[in-house]
């Protein structure tokens, strides 16, 4: 997994979310080390404690925007490749036919047993850390291990078609700050409510994923308001009342 | 402690065995190694027991995995990652756990199956799990098409749980109880009688 | 944490940083891990010399090369000798089998390359395998920043696939298509560049 690397101006950031507290660096690094799972964390309120943190006056600011819009723009593409469905041949077998009630049914009772199976690992594995082992270990004698050649050549196989991807790079360099698109939402919410889908038809990936970024800046700072009418419906920029 | 011994006492040849061991390490093994009669080794390893308990000591006698193995006490892990300048490994996340839940309870099964227990892709976490050796491919679904990997846990699963082995895990009836298990049949019951048309809002 | 765990006494913590140390820790390293103060060293070092007297123990407290080693009782070497003869060497993960991959096909490549091209860091695995003589580091880049060691497989990873060369093993064209393998090179060059345009971040 690629990642543009972050500046250093948001080294003094620092996130308390349920599922990790700590420097806001570590946690993109948990995350592409797949330690942390980016479902598990909650975007918005990540975007709502930079906005907390945020000190628009400070002398770095439209750095530490920049920085802070590109990484959570990576987040937000991450978060969405990883809920939308898998492509690969393993997985095609989760199908869309609806199921039954009772087939339904029978899913979340194995799902709820699995979920709290896995509370109980949890704190099996918590009761259990700390103990390290013993480094005085002997080598084995030689030639005592055998290495199957076809899981050599499956191995390279495996790892030399896996995609590596989410590539964040081919977004390009930030070329936009929060404070530009900032001002073009202004601009067209001035002469009433608009879509974030019409706002943002002409813009690339990144462009569009900074301007969610700076609408929610705005939102947050009272300068207009976001209305969704349903989950996952269209969203709509109004200018504030 | 009785005066100069030459030949060892049966718990000391079963410690320096341990010592030279960084996993578990099997009775029969232990036997083979020390030459120890069935009767001594238990013997030894009562002694071992008392003398790396963890009330008492700052290496214990752990019975994980099917062996027996020492390591350190936790209550000394702060002084080991001090020497070692090493922060101790993250926690695995909740999807972590779920995933390890589905190979303990379930398995051995496939990607797709975790994935479809799961109701999202599980492919990271599964290679995260592996690359931590947690989780293993333990052989193939030859009736499933592409035969794919069939996943299990592993020795090391089950000495970072402490578990002796899969069977040291309460049954997984035993962690749901029947009115959670009738209140899911209950919601879903309900939900699904209103809309006849609105069918395609899974997700 | 269990809020009653007791403050581990001062010889415990010794013993446990020594436990997971193959070679003699000095005075001076063990107070930095165990943030003992010269006198508690001194005591836990008395207490640990009588709990690991070699009349009295399988495990011994060694003073060698101005420093403290745990290791086996010479008494007990037959057991640790059959012990080694017998002991299965634990096999391979699936990661360990990915590393040998690339530096079989692609090697000699540096750590870095190697976790490149899988996408994750593999020192860790990278560390066994060369621990276990199964990879070797044969040279160095001296292109590159540092110049990393670069590492291949061993006569020994050779021997243990029964294969009398690389040669026998299959070309990496018959496993990969070369779309596949093209990226695979453009990873394993990216090294550390980044776009000219990019720039913002130097270090």
């Amino acid at each position: 997994m690629t990642f543009e690397p972050l500046g250093r101006s948001l080294s003094d950031f620092t996130v308390e979310l349920d599922v990790y507290s700590g420097p806001y660096e570590w946690l993109l690094a948990l995350i592409l080390k797949d330690e942390l799972e980016i479902f598990e964390v909650p975007l918005r309120e990540l975007v709502e404690s930079y906005l907390l943190a945020r000190h628009p006056d400070a002398a770095n600011a439209l750095e530490r925007d920049t920085d802070f819009a590109g990484s959570a723009a990576a987040l937000i593409l991450l978060k969405s490749r990883t809920l939308s469905p898998a492509i690969d041949a393993d997985t095609e077998g989760i199908e869309d036919e609806p199921l039954s009630p009772e087939e339904l049914a029978e899913r979340l009772t194995e799902y709820l047993k699995v979920r709290r199976a896995a509370e109980h690992l949890k704190d099996r594995l918590a009761q259990n850390v700390g103990h390290y082992v013993s480094a005085h270990t002997i080598a084995p004698r030689q030639g005592s291990l055998g290495i199957e050649p076809d899981r050599v050549s499956l191995a390279a196989r495996q790892a030399f078609s896996r995609l590596i991807e989410p590539p964040v790079r081919h977004l390009g360099p930030i070329t936009v700050t929060l404070q530009e698109l900032a001002g073009i939402i202004l601009t067209a919410i001035a002469g009433g409510a608009i879509s974030y889908e019409s706002l943002t038809s002409d813009m690339d990936r990144l462009n569009r994923a900074v301007a969610f970024a700076a609408a929610l800046s705005l939102a947050q700072d009272g300068s207009l308001t976001l209305t969704q009418a349903e989950p996952l419906g269209p969203l709509t920029l109004e200018p504030a009342r | 402690m009785s005066g100069q011994e030459r030949v060892p006492r049966p718990a000391h040849l079963v410690e320096a065995v341990l010592l030279v061991s960084a996993s578990p390490i099997g009775a029969s093994d232990l036997r083979s190694a020390t030459g120890l009669s069935e009767q001594d080794l238990v013997g030894a390893l009562t002694d071992l027991r008392e003398r790396y308990d963890p009330e008492a000591s700052g290496i214990v006698l752990r019975e994980v995995a099917g062996g027996y193995l020492l390591s350190t006490n936790p209550s000394c892990s702060p002084a080991i990652e001090r020497f070692r300048q090493e922060a101790r490994p993250a926690p695995l996340s909740g999807a972590a756990h779920e995933v390890l839940a589905c190979a303990l309870y379930l398995g051995p099964l496939t990607r797709g199956a975790v994935s479809r227990v799961r109701g999202v892709n599980s492919d990271a976490v599964i290679r995260s799990l592996i690359e931590r050796n947690l989780l293993v491919e333990v052989g193939a679904d030859h009736d499933a098409p592409g035969s794919p990997a069939l996943l299990g846990v592993t020795d090391e699963f089950l000495a970072a749980t402490g578990a002796s082995s899969r069977k040291d895990f309460p049954p997984v009836d035993s962690l749901v109880t029947q009115e959670e298990l009738a209140r899911v049949r209950e919601r879903l019951a309900s939900s699904v009688t209103t809309p006849p048309d609105a069918g395609s809002e899974s997700s």
